[in-house]
Formats: C-alpha cells, structure tokens, sequence
C-alpha cells in the first residue's frame, strides 16, 4: 500500500482533468506558533478530497488561507492550473472557492435569503436581488435536497439548516470548488447523513469539494482521497479506497512511541463520583447531555472518549459548577447541588473537586496574571494564602508557587512571570500543578495535553496516575485516543450527549472505540 | 453673573462702565467671568489676592461668598451690585428696579393693542419678581383691564443665559395674545428680542439700552445704570465708602431709554405720560410697591 | 388646556424635536453599523460654532451648513480612526471628543470674535429662515385642521423639513438598498460581511461619515434657526438625549421620529409648568419634567419597557478570526 | 506589533500620550493666536509659582485622586463608570444633610459622619446602573450617563424647593455649622508655615491618599481585590473559579461610586461649607482622564492627579492673566482621554515600531 503524495497524484491524474486545486509550499506562522509548515496538496476536478488531523493541527488556518481570510507566509496557490493570488475573500470568491467555516458565518436576524445575497448583489436595491435569489434558491433546493423556508430568520433555523444556508451562500456565489471545515461536528447522525446526500449531489454536477473532519467514519465513507495533517505538516496523501481507519488513525497521531506510562493495576475503592442522568441544555435550549449516568471510584481513571463536541465540555462544565445542569451528582454518596447560588466553581472545590480544564488559556488561566497569582486562581480563599482575616499572604504564595514549579518542572520557574509569557505546554504543567497538589478526593481533567509537548505529556500523565495510585478518583477526559487507552482503567465513550459504552481498555483496540466515537453502535454497549 | 459678559444686558452694562473709566482715566481692571457657581470663591479670592483693589463684582450670588471673603481681605474694598453685603470693607449698590419697569409698563400699556403684554423673567427670585410687580403695576396704571402674562425662565443660574428658552417663551406669550414683552432676564432676553422681532411684536430690553438690537422693533429698554455704579466705584477706589446705596429714578440709577432706534415707535403723547408720572415718582408723590419688601404684588401673582 | 396653547405647545415641540431627530438618526447610522457613538453631542456644538461663526462672516446660511457638516465629519473622522483602524475604545473616543468640543468651539468663537465664546446674533440670510408651506394662508380658517396646519406644520426652518424627511429616507436607505442591508449585517456580524468580500471598515467608515453630516445639519439647525448665533454649550445635553432617544426607539427609524418628538413634547413642557400643573392638577417640579427622557430611557435599557437589544456587534472593533 | 517591554508599558506609553495631547493643544494654541511657551509659563507660575497656586492645585488634586480612584476600582471589574459626576453630586448631598443635620461639637465627628454619607449616597446612586448591569444586561456605560442626568435634575430640585433656606436667592443649602468646617491646610499646624493665607486645600487631601492607599490594598492584597480583577480580565475563567459575577459587579460599583461621592467632602464640606449647584464641577469626568493616564493604579492615580490639578489651576490662571479662555483646561483635559484612552494602539504600535527598529539595528551590529 503506497503512503505517499505521489499516491494522491496517480489517484487522479488525467490529462483531461487538471487539477482545481493545487498548494504548493504554502506556509503559516502565528507568533511563535508554526500552524503550516511548506504544506503542498493537489485536488482533482469533480472529486471529494478530505483532510484529517489532530486540534491544532493546522487544518482551518490551510483552509482559511485558501480562500484568503489569511494571508500565507510562504508558498503559492494554483486554480484549475493557474496560479491565483487570493489576497482576499472577494478574490477567493471570484476564483470560484466557496467554503463553510468551522463557525457560521451568518446574520442570525435577518432571513436566509438576506444573507444569502448578502455581498453578492446585483445593483443597488436590493428588491431585484431578493427575487433573483429566490428563484435560484428554489432550483438548488430541487437539484441537491437544499431546502430551507428563504424567508426564515437565521436564528430560528436548526443547526443543520443553517449549514445549508452557508452551502447555499458558496452555491449562489458560482463556486464550483467547497470547503466544508468540520461540517459535521455540530451535525446529529441524521443531518450528517442528509448532508452527505448533498455532497454526493455537487460531486455529481463536477463541483470540487475539501471535507476537514475529525471523523474517520466520513472520511471512509464520502471521500475519494484523503491527507493527513499533524502539527501543522501535511504528513501524507492517500487513496480512501486504498486505506483503512486504523492506517489513518496511525497517521494522524503519528507513529511516535505509544507513550507507555508506568501503571501497575488499579485497585478501586468506595465510589467517590456518583453521577445519574444527567441532563444540560445550552443557552440556545439545545439539550446537551441526555442522560447521561456513571460512576468513578477511588483509586481509578476513567476515560471519557469521544469527538470533540459530542458533550465532554458540558460535562466537565457541570461536574466543576460552571454550568447548571438537571438530575444527580453525588460525592461519596453525598447530594450536590446542579442549580442555584451553591451550584459553583467555589462549593465544589469546597467538596475536593478539583478541575483541569478543557481550555487553559481561557478558563484554567488567567493569562495576564502572573503565575503566582494563577496559583491562587480559584484557591484564593485557601487558609494558608491569607495573612490574617482581611489580607492574602502573598509571600506565602510566592513560596508556594516556587515549591510548586519546582515539583512539576515548569520552566522558566519565575513565579512573577505573566502566564501568557509561558510556553503552553508549561502553562499546563501550572494549571496541574494547581490542582493536583490540592490533593482533591476527585480530579476533572479535560485534553491535558493538548498542544504539549511529548516531555511535558509524559510528567502530567505521571502526575495524573500518581494521584489514581494515592486513592483518588480520576475522570479523564480527551480527544486522543491512545491517551486514554494509555491511562485510563475504564473507558466510557460519549457520542451525541450520551455514553455510547463502556470498555476496558486491555480487551478492545482504537478501531472499536473510534467506531463507537462516530454512533456505531454495536448492542453490545454497557 | 452667569449671563456672560457679552449678555447685552446686565454684565455688558457693568463691563462698559468699567471700560469707560478705564478709557477716561486710564487706569486697568482685570474681568473674571464666572463659569460656574462653584468657581466664585476663588476668583474673588484670586482678584483680592492679585492686589485689585477695588473689586466689584455683580450679581445677588456673590453676596454669601462675599460675605466670606470680605473678612479676609481687610485692606480691600469691594462693592456688590444687587445685594446688600454687611461688611466694614463692602459697598452694596441696589436698584428700585421696580420703578424703571413701572415705567417701562406703561409705556407697554400705551403700545400694545392687543391689551395684553408679557413680561419673562430670568431666575425666579424676588429680584426678577420686583421687576415684573413694578411693569405690571405701570401696566394697570394705564390700562386697568390689561392682562399681563408673566413667565420666569427657570429656577437656576442657567436662567439667565438660554436664550432657546426665552425666545420659546416669547412666542408662547405671542399666542396668548401679548403684543409687547418685557424681557427681565440678561443673555436669554436676546433670545426673547429675536423671537419677538421674528414674530412681528414689541420687545423692551433691560438694564443696558437694547434698542439697537433690532431697531423700530423693540420699544425701549428699562436702563439699570450698572455701568454708573461701577464707573463710580471704579472711580471712588482705595477710598470707596463702604455702606448701602440705593440707586432710583431720583438719581438716575434706573429709567428708560430713548434713541434714534425707537423713536418711531414712541409717541411724544406716550413719552409725556411716562415722563408724567417718572416725576411723580422723584418726587415720592407716587410710591410703586416693592417687591421685596414684602414679597407680595398687588399688580400680579407670580 | 386649550387648543392655542396645545397648538403653541406642539409647534415648540417640534422645533425642540428637530436637533434630537438629526442626531438621533445619526446615531441609528453609526451605532446600526457596531460603531457605538456618544459623540453625538460633541459634533453637534462643534457644528453648531461652524455654522454660527461661518455664517456670522459670510452672511450666508447655506456656507454656514457646510461648515457645521465640515466640523462635525471632522469629529467623526477622528471618531472612525481611532475606533475603527486603531480599534481603540468607541466610548473613551467618543467622551473625549465631547469633551474637546466643548471647550474648542469657545476658544475658536472667542479668538474670532471676541464675545465671551459667543457667535455675533445673525441675522436675515445668515439665518435659516421660517418657510410658510402652500396653502398654509388660505387654510388658516378651517376650523382645526387649519390652525394645526399654520402654526404647527407651517412656517419653520427648512432643515425641520429635511430632518422629517430623513425619517423615511433613512428607513428606505436601511431596509431597500445594498448599503443599507451591508450596513444591519455590519453591526450584527462582521464576519459574515468580511466573509462575503466586504470591506468592514470600508462600511463603518461610511457610516461613521453619514453620522458626521447628519451631526452637522443638527449643529446648523441649532445655531441658524432654533437660535440666532452659537453660544458656548448651546447643545445642552441634546446629544445625550438623542442618544437616549436612540436606545429607547430601539435603533429603528420611524420609532426615533416618534421618541424625539416625545421627548422634545417633554421638553416643551418644561417650558410651561404652569400648564403641566393645569392638566394634572398638582405643581410639577421643572427639574422632574427635565428628567423624564433619561427615566425612561434607563426603564427601556432596564427591559421594564420592551428590551432595547443593541446591534450584536457594537462596541467591538472587528478582528478577524475563525 | 512587536511585544513591548513592561517599563515602556507602564511609563512610556502614557507619557507619549500626554507629549501628544500635549503637542495637538499647543497647535490649537497657535493656530487662535496665543503663543503655547508663555501660556505654559502662565500656568507653572499660577499653579506652582507660590503656596497660593499650591493650595488651589492640590484642592483640586484632591478632588480628581477621589474620582480617579473611583473610574480605577471600576475598570478593574472591566465596568466603564462615566457616572462619577452624579455620584459625586449625590456624595455633595449626603454631606450636606450630614452637616446640616446639627451643630457639630467638633469637625473630626463631622468629618467622619459626613465621610460616610457621602460614600453611603454616591454608592447608593451607582447601586442602580450596577443592579441593572449585573441582572438586566443594561449598558452600565449609558445608564451611568443618564444618572448623571437625572441627579442633576434631581439636585436643581432639592437646592431650589427644598434646602434653599427662606430669603436666599441663589439655589443653594444654608451654610453647615461652624463645626462642620474642616482646616484648611493654613490652618493645620506645620503647614501652616507654608501656607500662610487661606487655601481650599484641606484635610481631606490625607484622606483622598490614604483612599489611595486602601483601594490598592484591597485591589491587590485582599481576596476581594482579586476576583474583581479576575473577573475583569475573563469572565469565563472567572465563573471556573466560582466567582460571583453578580457580587462583584455591585461590590465593585458600589465601591466605585463611593469614592466618588467622597470628593464631595472636600470641594462642599471642605472648600464651600455649603451645597451648590454643579458642586463637582466636571471632576466626575476628570476621574476618567486621570484613571487612564495613571494607567489605573492608584500611585499612577495620584500623579495623574496632581497632574490635572495642575492643568486646572494653571487653566484658571490662564483665564485670568491671558486671554485664552479657561476652556483651554477641558480641551486638553479631552486630548489626553483621547490619545491614553482611546489612540493607545496607535502609541503602542508607534512604540512597538521604534523598538523593533532599535533591536534590528542591534542584531545588524552584531554581525
Ligand atoms: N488567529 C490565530 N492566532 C494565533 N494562533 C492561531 C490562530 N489561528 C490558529 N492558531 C494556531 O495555529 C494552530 C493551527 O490551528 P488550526 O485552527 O488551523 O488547527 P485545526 O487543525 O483547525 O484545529 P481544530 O481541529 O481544533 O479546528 C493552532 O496551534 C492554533 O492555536
Ligand atoms: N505570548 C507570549 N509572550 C511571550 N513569550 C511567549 C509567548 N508565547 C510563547 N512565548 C515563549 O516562546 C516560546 C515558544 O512558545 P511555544 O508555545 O511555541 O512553545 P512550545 O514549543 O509550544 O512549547 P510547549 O510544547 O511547552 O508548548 C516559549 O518558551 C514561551 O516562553
Ligand atoms: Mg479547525
Ligand atoms: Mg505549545
């Protein structure tokens, strides 16, 4: 089996059918971050070309510079075998590209047919132009299963159909190349489904589609080739037809060490976190967690797997009191409350949860503070940070912070330093410091590794299990799958806002749980 | 006062009396114009401090920060216009305002055809009120049956420079009737002159001679000899006698205004009657009520 | 109360409603377009000593007009800079300008004229004179309709005309044109605009500048026919209430028209205590009567009276990201 | 953009920006035909030039370290408090119904009560806008300004129909009890040296840098202090970590508006001994211009004032001596919001640009 960018181009290659899209050498760096590194790919005309990599692995900042909402460092673009200099959007649009971001990007109070002529006008007045587009709505409804009321307002509409006012929007533009960025992240089975038809449709009428995904299921499902991307280099182009789910998730996560953290048995004890069908609706009123029920005990990890966005976040939101939720949470078998003015970040810490969040930079840190200060953040009321009963010791917590650096390695160790001026893999090791060395009865952990670096990984991974052997329970939570299946002692996987199953990760393999991770259910969930 | 140095009215008439003495004696003033009420204090501290002597300022507001300051500048004099100040070092100069505007009144009586004239005020205190108790008492001199129509523009300092207000005022009292208004109110009486030359009726200026404002369209002006009493204070100096001085028709302190600008609109019977009864009242024969004196009016109710 | 003086009443109301309408629908420009703007009564006096002292030199109104226009754009040119391609704070800007203005339009008249920061009283052509509508004469003496038509509707300032007129064309300009659909999809969402190959400064620079002229015909109007002249803080806080007028009309232009002519009713009122008391029967306090508009502005902002929900993006200067 | 380094942060940034506010008022100066060098002379003299000047600026410098303080508390809570003037009108009476509520024995009682019912008022008047911010959602920037106006209104009422004793003309309070008065700084011993005529500056200056000190104790030393700038910074990580949004809110303005209504015991207990009309004189907004330019901390907070003390009697002086009218003082006073508040991307990215220059030409010499 050939891994290879060759093997994308022979997949293809037709004198007759140039290819639409070409990237050659393209380049992006965002300060210090190096999100694209001399990325070059080649999409053929009338095929489904999809991308897949980790968060972070550069795939939307490719994407967006494509159709020139950022402008690349290095490298050049080559429509339909022209080289095409897309400065911006509008010139983007006048080479025909038309792409569905990540995040809509629409009017949420004006009507679906105002924002699909929005910029792309004829004339003045907009009379002619609504009538226009509404005529053409309704010949794309019939040829690709588009249908949306042109007269609703976006706000009212669903998540899904509001995905199809974007594919509209790139449509009525002429674009016969689209880019969908995660379209089916916030898609339930059956909209992902529907929009596939669609896909299917365009493909038909020759249009050029790029699909960014998560989600191997789709990507073997719908598309004709595929490139893999991991920390901001395209690491390999293949034919779907010629590889597998398990080749893909090789590639994505790199064929680097299973890191194997040292982990000798759990021996669990009392149930510690004792959670039942619980339930969390957003501030749109869409329910998140549907019932969702589980136990974690002492002295254990469990692994929550699953794609981003299926539910983990509000999860974690509820069980560390940042967002209010219906049903029970019990902490050694004790009643907390979900809701009300004792439902916060404060009484659960009070309870000895202690939080790891998803996000660093925009929960766990407070980023123009300075580590000491971080150390406080959501400690501050901690009897050994107060002088006496008006006044925080600070001494004492610069002390603390020190001592703290030292243990978990943080460098540079200068406790005055402002959190944003620290690499992010050491604002992690802070933000887990904090909370691991409060000692707490539970540990939250969310993607404690995102965009760390292997060394700081394996220390935190440490940390974590060191706590699990000190009689603690663990509730892990990531998108990765080979750090759960390394360091958790069960794994329940979550899809749409429910636990799909549970498994015990010596008996199963990535390909089980990643079918689970996409709703392939298989009866035999817990 | 807050009026604004260039009001054409009140302050104008204190700036040009101490220019006149500047001119003819060369000597120099400073002028200090009040932005806010706040600020009095340190002026009149600053002007003392600055060795200014004397100092006049004018305006009934002056009188409590007058009252403080006096004591701390022993060596100064100063004299207030409007208000009566007890101070060893203070000269107080007041006006029977009411007995120019009885004059005035009558001469509005006299003007108007309507039988109906207004009068609007500045600030709504017993100053204003004492103008408007001696019009409308000259006004039912002539013409008992005539109505008046009294306004005051507002209860605060900004009072006395809105002339949006006065002139909306003016041409509220136009549409009750009024066909001449006395306008007691320092810079908003330019806007009550406009709007009565806008709308075709009579005016009458106070304190300085208006007339020039908008001539053959305001009837005369109600002369408050400001720039005399500081012309005479200015030229009194060092040696101005502390004390209260009340200036009347008796010694032109008040009185009326003719000039080339009105002298159309001004009959010499109208003139005679007015003179008439201007004697009258030098020579106490006839006593207009004061206001302030008991804070009643029998010409009108406020 | 009897029709005179409700007719009397209503004429000053309109009079009063004019500079809060230009301003008003100013505003609904800017702040439709996610420019927040409490500039307002800045580039109104600004325009206000333009126009007075540029018409007090020429004699002419209409040059009088295009300076109030020119130093009220100024204003908001250095407005849409500093908010728009420095993103700094829309609201310090717009303090800060008001505060400049304030005193600026005093130092220029008094180095001009030397009148204490007055303007000299203008007069015939350097003044927006009152113009009698047709028919207005004849009309007169049919009962009602007659008087309201004269002393009402008739015989005021051009540029009250035009405000009234601004009314429907803002509307028209707002929900029929491209512009007007670019301009609400600014202030909602930027993105999306930028997205579709839009300029987002592009748009709110324009709109901060259709602000800027409308500022300046309410400055004019202010210095060349409500008054004969500038004088120093003519504005007296109408920008604020325009603002407020603004918030509670919901950034909608018919609903501005009818907040700026209630609360220039209010202000009309407080004009005559003596018939407030009169209808209600108990005195009414002036000052209560001048606090109306901001009491209810704050019950709208409040959400006791409807919520007022402001353009989705206003305040926040436009960065791009995914 | 290169990253600027902390000290041209602190120091630099805000000085660029007052050399600028600076420049742009001495070309309005040129361009109305004054001569910018001897206007400035004018003012260092009048403000600086004797013990006189001295007891005015720092009177005002008083005033302006209250209401900076308050703009300070404030925008560390992320919350924009343009309602210092009416909070500060409010202080004024709550001063006075203090003063006038009894012949005080002696002026440190009268001090520490009316203290308290300056604070207690202005707090109560920031109380509403910061309810509705916290619950409604309501724009604390727009309602602040309408409370501004609605306690004007509220004052012109009291002053004209209720504490505008018989027979007085000017709408104003009676004058507070001989008790009630506070020593000016030529009536405090040693100071008394200095200042030997009567100033406005008085005790209340102590207290305005003792406020100093407090808010900064409680801002960075207290727990308080630490989830108000928490929550100002991020609100999301604020809710991690249990902080009440709500609570801080109101804490915040309440101390905020506190402060603010505090000026009141200098400028009406202090210098007027009686409540008039418009008795904050514009120092609400001062607060504003002195916050930034102080960079809101309160050392900054206190320079900063000292600096518009100085900028509004040495205005005054101006009005007095030259013929550049004291309007000159709110100009500048607008230039600076503009260029510290406003243009400060403009002044870091100039900055940035200059250091990026400086450090290219090192890296070039290092070669
Ligand atoms: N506007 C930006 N400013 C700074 N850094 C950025 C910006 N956008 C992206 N990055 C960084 O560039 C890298 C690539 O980000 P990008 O969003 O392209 O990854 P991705 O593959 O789309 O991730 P995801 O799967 O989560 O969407 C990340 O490290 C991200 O933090
Ligand atoms: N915003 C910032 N301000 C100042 N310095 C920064 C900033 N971001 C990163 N740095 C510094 O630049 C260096 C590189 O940052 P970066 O986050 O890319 O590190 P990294 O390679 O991702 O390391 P890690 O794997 O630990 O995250 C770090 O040492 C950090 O100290
Ligand atoms: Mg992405
Ligand atoms: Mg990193």
């Amino acid at each position: 089996m050939s891994v290879s960018t060759d093997a994308g181009r022979q997949a293809t290659a037709a004198p007759t059918a140039p290819y639409a899209i070409e990237l050659k050498g393209i380049s992006k760096a965002f300060g210090p971050v190096q999100a694209n590194k001399d990325i070059s790919i080649q999409v053929a005309k009338g095929s489904i070309h999809g991308i897949i990599g980790e968060n972070g692995a550069g795939k939307s900042t490719l994407m967006s510079i494509l159709y020139g909402f950022y402008k690349a460092d290095r490298g050049e673009i080559v429509i339909n075998g022209r080289v095409t200099a897309i400065p911006d959007s509008q010139s983007a649009i006048r080479a025909g590209i038309g792409m569905v971001f990540q995040h809509f990007k629409l009017v949420q109070n004006f009507t679906v047919l105002e924002n699909v002529i929005l910029g792309a006008e004829e004339g003045q007045m907009l009379a002619g132009s609504l009538a226009k587009a509404r005529r053409v709505l309704r010949e794309l409804a019939e040829e690709y299963e588009l249908e949306v009321d042109p007269d609703a307002l976006i706000e009212d509409l669903s998540v899904g159909h509001q995905q199809r006012v974007e594919i509209l929007k790139a449509l009525y533009r002429q674009a016969d190349i689209l880019i969908l960025d995660e379209p089916t992240g916030v898609l339930t089975p059956a909209e992902a489904d529907h929009l596939f038809r669609i896909l299917r449709g365009l493909k038909e009428q020759g249009k050029t589609i790029i699909l960014i995904t998560h989600k191997l299921r789709e990507i073997m499902e719908i598309t004709d080739t595929v490139s893999v991307m991991r920390r901001g280099e395209m690491t390999a182009t293949v034919k779907t037809a010629e590889t597998s789910p398990e080749q893909l998730a090789e590639l994505m996560v790199g064929r680097k060490v299973l890191l194997h953290v040292a982990k000798g048995p759990a021996n669990p004890g009392a149930t510690v976190l004792d959670v039942e069908n619980l339930r969390v609706k957003d501030d749109q009123g869409v329910e998140r967690l549907k019932g969702i029920s589980l136990k974690v005990r002492a002295g254990e990890i469990l692994g929550i797997a699953g794609v981003a966005g299926n539910g983990q976040s509000e999860l974690l939101a509820v069980l560390g009191g940042m967002q209010a939720g219906t049903g029970h949470i019990r902490i050694k078998g004790d009643e907390i409350d979900l809701t009300g003015k004792h439902s916060n970040g404060q009484t659960r810490r009070a309870r000895g949860i202690a939080h790891v969040p998803e996000d660093r930079q925009h929960l766990g840190l407070i980023m123009d503070f300075t580590a000491w200060e971080n150390v406080a953040f959501g400690y501050h009321h901690a009897p050994e940070y107060q002088k006496n009963r008006l006044f925080m010791d600070n001494d004492a917590l610069r002390a603390d912070t020190e001592r703290k650096m030292a243990t978990f390695d943080v460098r540079p160790p200068i406790p005055t330093l402002a959190a944003k001026s620290f690499s992010g893999g050491n604002q992690q090791k802070i933000v887990v410091a904090r909370e691991i060395e409060r000692n707490p009865d539970l540990l939250l952990v969310g993607q404690p590794t995102r965009g760390v670096d292997i060394g700081a990984i394996e220390f935190i991974h440490k940390q974590i299990v060191a706590l699990r052997d000190a009689g603690k329970a663990i509730l892990l939570v990531s998108v990765e799958l080979d750090e759960i299946m390394s360091l958790s002692d069960r794994i329940a996987v979550m899809f749409d806002g429910r636990i799909m199953g549970e498994r015990d990760p010596r008996s199963t393999n990535e390909r089980e749980l990643g079918l689970m991770m996409a709703g392939v259910t298989d009866g035999g969930a817990a | 006062d807050l009026g604004g140095k260039f009001d054409k009215s009140f302050n104008e008439a204190a700036f040009n009396g101490a220019t006149r003495w500047a001119q003819e004696t060369g000597g120099t003033f400073k002028e200090l114009e009040m932005q806010s009420e706040a600020q009095r204090e340190q002026a009149l501290r600053r002007l003392a401090e600055s060795g200014a002597n004397p100092v006049v300022m004018t305006g009934f507001a002056f009188g409590d920060v007058l009252n403080t300051v006096a004591p701390d500048f022993p060596d100064t004099k100063f004299a207030i216009i409007d208000m009566v100040v007890e101070q060893p070092n203070v000269k107080s100069v007041v006006f029977n305002e009411h007995e120019g505007s009885y004059l005035v009144g009558m001469m509005a009586a006299l003007a108007s055809k309507t039988g109906t004239v207004g009068f609007i005020g500045g600030m709504d205190i017993p100053l204003i009120r004492k103008f408007g108790c001696g019009y409308a008492q000259g006004v039912k001199a002539v013409n008992p049956d005539a109505t008046v129509i009294l306004n005051m523009t507002g209860t605060t300092p900004a009072a006395w420079n809105d002339p949006v207000k006065g002139a909306e005022l003016a041409k509220g009292q136009k549409a009750q009737g009024a066909d001449v208004i006395y306008a007691a109110a320092g810079g908003t009486g330019v806007g009550v002159l406009q709007a009565a030359a806008d709308e075709g009726i009579l005016s009458i200026g106070v304190d300085s001679n208006q007339n020039y404002l908008h001539p053959g369209k305001v009837l005369t002006s109600m002369l408050k000899r400001v720039d005399n009493a500081v012309y005479e204070a200015f030229k009194e100096g060092e040696a101005l006698a502390p004390g209260i001085n009340v200036m009347g028709l008796a010694n032109d302190g008040v009185g009326y205004a003719m000039d080339e600008h009105n002298a159309a609109l001004v009959t010499p019977e109208m003139q005679a009657t007015v003179d008439e009864a201007a004697a009258k009242i030098k020579s106490g024969e006839l006593a207009v009520h004061d206001y302030m004196s008991d804070n009643t009016c029998p010409a009108a109710t406020f | 109360m009897d029709y005179a003086t409700l007719l009397q009443l209503l004429d000053t109301t309109l009079r009063f409603a004019t500079p809060l309408l230009l301003a008003c629908l100013a505003g609904l420009y800017s702040e439709r377009a996610g420019v927040f703007d409490i500039g307002l009564e800045g580039k109104m006096l600004m325009a206000a000593m333009s126009s007075g002292a540029v018409a007090a030199l020429t004699g002419s109104v209409w040059l009088g007009l295009l300076a109030a226009i020119g130093g009220s754009l100024l204003f908001a040119l250095v407005h849409g800079v500093a908010s728009i391609t420095f993103r700094g704070n829309q609201l310090i800007s717009g303090v800060a300008l008001n505060f400049i203005a304030s005193g600026i339009t005093v130092l220029v008249a008094q180095s001009l004229f030397g009148q204490g920061g007055r303007t000299p009283p203008l007069t015939g052509g350097a003044r927006s004179n009152p113009v009698i509508l047709p028919f207005a004469e004849p009309m007169r003496d049919v009962p009602v309709i007659g008087p309201l038509y004269y002393e009402v509707i008739s015989g005021h300032s051009p540029l009250v005309y035009l405000a009234l007129l601004m009314v429907p064309v803002t509307w028209w300009v707002l929900y029929r044109t491209r512009f007007g659909l670019r301009l609400r999809a600014v202030g909602e969402n930027p993105a999306a605009v930028d997205t579709a190959g839009v300029s987002v400064r592009g748009l709110r620079f324009a709109a901060v500048m259709i602000t800027g002229v409308l500022c300046g015909v309410a400055g004019a109007y202010m210095a060349t026919a409500l008054q004969a002249g500038f004088g120093r803080e003519m504005t007296a806080g109408r920008g604020y209430i325009a603002l407020a007028a603004l918030i509670f009309a919901k950034w909608r232009p018919w609903a501005a028209l009818y907040a700026c002519l209630l609360f220039g009713f209010f202000q009309a009122l407080a004009l005559r205590p003596d018939v407030v008391e009169g209808v209600v029967g108990v005195k009414v306090p002036v000052p209560a009567l001048d606090a109306l508009p901001y009491v209810l502005t704050v019950l709208v902002l409040a959400g006791f009276v409807g919520k007022a929900i402001p353009p989705r993006a206003g305040g926040e200067p436009y960065v791009k990201e995914r | 953009m290169t990253k600027l380094p902390k000290w041209a942060d602190v120091a630099l940034v805000p000085l660029i920006s007052l050399m600028l506010a600076a420049i742009v008022a001495a070309i309005v100066l040129v361009a109305i035909g004054h001569d910018p060098w001897n206007a400035l002379k004018v003012m260092v003299d009048g403000a600086l030039g004797s013990p006189y000047g001295w007891g005015y600026t720092l009177y005002y410098t008083t005033s302006f370290i209250f209401t900076g303080l308050a703009v300070t508390v404030a925008f560390h809570a992320s919350l924009f408090n343009i309602g210092g003037e009416g909070q500060a009108q409010l202080g004024g009476l709550g001063v006075a119904l203090v003063c006038l509520s009894m012949p005080w024995p002696h002026w440190t009682l009268a001090l520490a009560a009316a203290t308290l019912g300056a604070a207690a008022f202005g707090a109560a008047w920031a109380a509403i806008p910061a309810y509705l911010q916290a619950r409604r959602g309501s724009h604390i920037v727009i309602t602040t300004i309408m409370f501004n106006y609605i306690a004007a209104a509220l004052l012109v009422y009291l002053l004209v129909d209720v504490l505008r004793p018989a027979g007085q003309m000017d709408p104003a309070s009676a004058r507070f009890p001989e008790g009630a008065n506070l020593p000016a700084l030529n009536e405090i011993p040693g100071f008394n040296l200095i200042f030997e005529k009567a100033v406005p500056a008085n005790v209340t200056l102590f207290i305005a840098l003792f406020m100093a000190w407090v808010v900064w104790a409680i801002l960075w030393r207290t727990r308080l202090g630490y989830e108000i700038r928490a929550f100002g910074k991020s609100e999301t990580a604020a809710r991690y970590a249990g902080i009440n949004a709500v609570r801080i809110t109101m804490i915040a303005m309440l101390i905020s508006g506190g402060l603010a209504g505090m000026m009141s015991i200098n400028n009406v207990m202090g210098e007027a001994e009686r409540l008039l009309q418009n008795s904050s004189e514009g120092a609400g907004f001062i607060g504003i211009a002195v916050a930034l330019m102080g960079r809101n901390h309160p050392v900054g907070v206190v320079l900063a004032a000292l600096l518009f003390g100085f900028l509004y009697q040495g205005g005054a002086e101006l009005g007095l001596w030259t013929s550049i009218p004291i309007e000159m003082r709110i100009v500048v006073q607008g230039l600076v919001i503009l260029f510290t508040g406003a243009l400060d991307m403009m002044v870091r990215m100039m900055l940035g640009w200059l250091f990026s220059l400086s450090q290219s030409a090192e890296s070039v010499g290092a070669k």
